[in-house]
């Protein structure tokens, strides 16, 4: 990575990981992330986005919804458009599908609960600049802290998904094993984390901020590393 | 002033005796009108005046060298060092949350917050205490549910992971549950803030939600005695909105960086009365309020009801003349309604206005100050339940799986699911992975352990000595987490103080936290008083509930359930045997008894041996205190979350081995450990009580000659019973 | 035969949900919304021959509203 | 005016508070009971003689409803 790069987290009302955000960017990439408030009308050219997770606006409605009316939307919508790398968190993957910059929707977990656990991600799909430098069907140990994390596509949403290499996370058990035991919200095909067809939006609704300490797994260095990589 | 008459029903209606009132005529020396009434009523409620506890309360050790602020502020603090110093306070939510589940305990968490970050601390972990009735009572199902939910959704909104708690039932719950919350926040030592109202002529300025008719009289239900009626009362129930909260949090700690405030105190219980009363009462002046400034969420509000409200998410604060263009600009940006509506004022009254027109005048001093105190007559209970004597003990084995798989033993994962835990990202042990939270300080190698306790039933028997027992076990719990235990809060949850029984329970269970926390050097900084929790005059089981917190000094002191194979188990302190009253009695329908002696010289020793092992050597792999079930349940929690067996011989001396299990003598624990001549040679020095009992091997809890059940087994009969249950 | 029950916070209980839809909506230039209100509702599908009212009237209070903040209301469709 | 908006999921998305709300009946003991839609509505308030049927149809389609998983429906009140 040369020279200093710009890296931008845009924080809505409710957000609550943009500071864990910022302390693993910041440990991770070597970059202190600047914090972009959402009525930001202008976002000046930056390397990298991210969308942090929380309940943006209370999570009213439906989660992420009110957040894509906020100007910094706006200005997602139009760099993602220029090819600047977005990422989106769990709210962040929740705003990042009510704008429309990546398909489906996240509704209610199957068993209607928050739930907060460790979780365990497939990397089912490398080929994109975010995880190419993760090994294909490699596992990442996140945790999950949702209720509105279940990931649902019409069929011909998903097949679309499919033939465009554009799901990149599936939960899967230790070992890898993509099945409905280890399906913690109900998400179509154990989804968890997606690209868009130009492949430079990414949602993801684990925590890989949350696996950076000491205290946690240490996973979610492996995933900023390898992001560091493309800007 | 207008003229309503006040009449003796009017006056009933509002909780106050005729003493009472002879009392505000004479401070008035006038005859109130409505509005100074409902004040008076409040204020003097027992919720906002203490006046049944008081007495008693004084008398509790509230000072340390580490105590920077006691009782009598919004909650406690203590120094941790280096600039870092905890906020902590309990708070129930215990009638709310009965009549609606969710948005009561929602709330409760929501006001606890508010009491943390008034003083300029940033909340980083929540806990909570809960008691529900019997689990086959139709309401209790919902109730968990709805309680669950609601404590769940406000602080997973809010972003501060809850991170532990404790859950039991108990059929004297069945109409009057407990929700207790706990907040604990990190400040610099040097920027608290406190709610003591100073300088004439300064703005008194409201920020946060609108007032609307929530829950007015609030503050008088929660200090009433229920009846069956009260489900159709109306509503006073208030509704939370924890993304107010989340702005009102951020929007104050951005405001606190410069020093605009001269005090803040967030809106309680009794709303913009109690909060405006206790400031100016702190700083000995007067206030003047503009009651129609309030912004309001309903139209045609009557002073009265502005002055009642208990609407949530909102704060009162005092700040510097100068500084209000940016104070105003920093709610603008959260997006919050900030308004100024009033000032200080040198008169030492309370001096309300609505239009124009002066609507109350009321003497601030004189109304605190003599705020009734009760020294309540108290009586014991006549014991019922004579000695029995067992002859033939019940199965051990047996009674060990119905305790595993019973509701109060039962993991309570499908509770702390429900929890955003990790948030933050300091989180290093939440609920049942360590015997206390453990919450790192961020960005820095210390942490802290919290945990709360209470055992109810040792309370029902010996109220002193139960509370003496919980204190201790707090204690205990946070040793065996690594901690160095420095302070609590409490929160006293009592039946009706007007029965001589039950105020007989409250004094002797505040006489055994004084003990308890005196020998331990273990001050009470903060704490709540919830009493009238009764229903048709079936009283709950007396629960003080305690909540601690300690210091880890170094992450590397930090200690969990954690086993590692071939390492040894041993007992420290000393094995009496005392079933009475303990769970595995309990579960055998066998109740009678006390509950077992506490000796605090040896609880101080064992603990200061084993916090020396902790910190002078690397021998203990991991640690549990024995309390409840004994040692035999502690050994099986140890199975159960480190997912390993042990192999374990009752010494030779003991010749009831069912004693030896399940006897719940105080002041031990079992410890892991890797170098067990290293253990003995410091225990031999310090003369402490230690006895190795086995080692961690094999997939089976093994009771060597007595029984066996494999891992799985017990795994699965442990985490089963709340899934079950709330399946349908 | 189709019930349908509309459940809604009765009047003066603060619904955070419906302020926050309705800043949404003025700050997105709608002027002339002065207010909004906010409820849910249940189709319940009934397959009998008998007058069900009454048992709808009791599931709506006991499951599918909380009396003390909420209102409901049946209609048959 | 009044306009109330209804906002459910579409045909095929599994509900899984309507399920779970069913379940809870039928364990319950009401029988004849089949089938159980749950959606929510809007009452939006507006002040203004013009006819606002099209900017209230814009408001459903752009924030009360999401169209991968909703429908909506207008009535005027
Ligand atoms: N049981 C108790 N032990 C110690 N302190 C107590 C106890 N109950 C209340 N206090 C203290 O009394 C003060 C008033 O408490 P409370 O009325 O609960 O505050 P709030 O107005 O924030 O609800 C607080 O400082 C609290 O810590
Ligand atoms: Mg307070």
């Amino acid at each position: 990575m040369a020279g200093k790069k710009d890296i931008s987290i845009i924080i809505f009302p409710g957000s609550n990981c943009d500071r864990d955000l910022m302390v693993a960017i910041n440990k991770c990439m070597g970059v202190m992330p600047k914090l972009v408030w959402h009525k930001t009308y202008h976002i000046k050219k930056t390397d990298m986005i991210f969308l942090p997770g929380g309940f943006s606006f209370g999570d009213y409605l439906r989660a992420g919804t009110i957040a894509t009316k906020s100007p910094a939307t706006k200005e997602i919508i139009r760099l993602s458009k220029k090819g600047v790398p977005i990422i989106g968190i769990c709210n962040g993957f929740q705003i990042l599908t009510e704008c429309k910059l990546l398909d489906g929707a996240l509704i209610k977990n199957f068993g209607q609960l928050f739930k907060c656990k460790e979780t365990f991600l497939k990397v089912v799909n490398n080929k994109n600049k975010f995880l190419k430098n993760l090994n294909l069907n490699s596992i990442l140990n996140f945790p999950i802290a949702h209720s509105q994390g279940n990931f649902h596509i019409d069929e011909s949403g998903l097949k679309k998904l499919e033939d465009n290499n554009q799901i990149v996370f599936k939960y899967s058990s230790k070992l890898g094993k993509v099945d409905e035991f280890n399906n913690p919200n109900g998400s179509v095909k154990n989804i968890a984390g997606i690209i868009n067809k130009e492949k430079n939006v990414l949602g993801l609704m684990p925590h890989p901020e949350r696996a950076v300490e000491k205290n946690t797994s240490k996973d979610g260095i492996d995933f900023f590393k390898s992001i560091r990589e493309i800007i | 002033m207008k003229k309503e008459v006040i009449t003796s029903q009017l006056i009933k209606n509002h909780g106050l005796s005729d003493e009472e009132f002879s009392l505000i005529i004479k401070i008035l020396n006038r005859k109130p009108n409505l509005l100074e009434l409902g004040i008076f009523s409040v204020m003097w409620s027992e919720h906002c005046s203490y006046k049944s506890t008081k007495k008693w309360l004084k008398t509790l050790p509230t000072k340390g060298e580490r105590v920077i602020c006691g009782p009598g502020e919004n909650a406690g603090i203590i120094d941790i060092g280096n600039n870092d110093a905890i906020v902590f306070k309990m708070e129930s939510h215990n009638h709310p949350s009965f009549i609606e589940p969710y948005q009561g305990a929602a709330t409760g968490v929501g006001g606890i917050m508010r009491d943390v970050f008034t003083m300029g601390a940033r909340p980083i972990a929540n806990l909570n205490s809960l008691r529900f009735g019997d689990p086959s009572n139709p309401k209790t199902k919902n109730l968990l549910r709805g309680v669950v939910k609601g404590i769940g959704d406000y602080g997973n909104c809010v972003g501060i992971p809850t991170v532990g708690g404790e859950c039991f039932f108990n059929k004297s719950y069945n109409k009057n549950i407990l929700v207790n919350a706990m907040c604990v926040g990190l400040v610099n030592k040097k920027k608290i803030f406190y709610s003591i109202a100073k300088g004439i002529g300064n703005p008194i300025i409201y920020v946060g939600s609108k007032t609307g008719r929530d829950g007015i009289h609030g503050a008088t239900m929660a200090s009433a005695e229920f009846d069956t009626n009260s489900s159709n009362q109306r509503p006073q129930v208030q509704v939370g909105d924890p993304f107010i909260e989340k702005l009102l949090l951020e929007s104050c700690l951005e405001l606190m960086k410069n020093d605009s405030i001269i005090a803040i105190q967030d809106m309680g219980a009794a709303g913009l009365t109690s909060s405006s009363f206790e400031m100016a009462s702190k700083g000995n002046c007067g206030v003047k309020l503009f009651l129609d400034k309030v912004p309001c969420r309903e139209k045609n509000m009557i002073p009265y009801e502005i002055m009642l409200s208990e609407t949530q998410e909102r704060m009162l604060m005092i700040i510097k003349p100068d500084r209000k263009k940016q104070t105003f600009d920093i709610f603008k940006k959260w997006g919050l309604d900030a308004v100024e509506i009033g000032k200080i004022t040198d008169t030492g009254q309370m001096e309300l206005f609505f239009n124009n027109k002066q609507v109350a005048c009321l003497p601030i001093k004189p109304l605190a100050d003599s705020a009734p105190e009760y020294d309540r007559p108290s009586l014991k209970r006549k014991k019922k339940s004579p000695k029995i004597k067992i002859k033939l003990y019940p199965n051990p084995k047996e009674s060990l799986i119905k305790i595993l798989s019973s509701p109060n033993h039962s993991s309570k994962e499908w509770i702390y699911r429900q929890f955003d835990s990790s948030v933050m990202c300091d989180t290093i042990h939440s609920s049942e992975e360590s015997d206390a939270a453990v919450i790192r300080i961020h960005n820095t190698n210390k942490a802290i352990g919290i945990t709360c306790d209470c055992n109810p039933i040792f309370c029902k028997s010996d109220p002193k000595l139960g509370a003496e027992i919980s204190v201790a076990e707090s204690w205990r719990n946070l040793i065996a987490s690594g901690a160095n235990p420095i302070a609590i809060t409490d929160n006293l949850n009592f039946g009706n103080p007007e029965k001589k029984e039950v105020m007989y329970e409250i004094k002797e269970a505040i006489k055994g936290i004084k003990n308890a926390c005196t020998k331990l050097n273990y001050p009470v900084v903060s704490g709540n008083v919830s009493l009238y929790n009764e229903t048709n005059s079936n009283s709950i089981l007396p629960t003080p509930v305690i909540g601690g917190v300690g210091l880890i000094e170094k992450i590397s002191y930090v200690k969990s359930l954690k086993m590692k194979k071939g390492a040894k188990v041993f007992v420290i302190g000393k094995t009496s045997g005392h079933l009475e009253l303990s769970i595995f009695y309990q579960i055998n329908n066998l109740m009678h008894g006390s509950p077992p002696k506490i000796n605090f010289k040896n609880e101080i020793k064992n603990g200061n041996f084993l916090k020396k092992l902790i910190r002078q050597t690397k021998i203990i792999i991991g640690c549990h205190d024995v309390s409840e079930g004994g040692i035999c349940l502690a050994i099986s929690e140890l199975c159960i979350r480190s997912k390993m067996g042990v192999e374990i011989k009752i010494p030779e001396k003991y010749n009831n081995p069912v004693k030896w299990l399940f006897g719940e003598d105080q002041s031990r624990y079992i410890v892991i450990v890797d170098d067990e001549k290293q253990l003995k040679k410091i225990a031999k020095k310090d003369n402490i009580i230690v006895e190795e009992i086995g080692e961690v091997k094999g997939n089976s809890l093994n009771f060597k000659n007595l029984f066996q059940i494999s891992l799985d087994e017990i795994i699965k009969m442990n985490s089963s019973w709340f899934y079950n249950y709330l399946k349908k | 035969m189709i019930f349908r029950v509309y459940v809604n916070f009765k009047k003066g209980i603060l619904d955070p949900e419906a302020e926050a839809i309705k800043q949404t909506i003025t700050s997105m230039g709608y002027k002339p919304i002065t207010n909004i209100v906010k409820g849910k509702f249940f189709d319940i599908e009934v397959d009998t021959n008998q007058d069900y009212f009454s048992q709808i009237e009791k599931i709506s209070k006991d499951l599918l509203s909380n009396p003390v903040i909420e209102n409901f209301k049946i209609i048959k469709k």
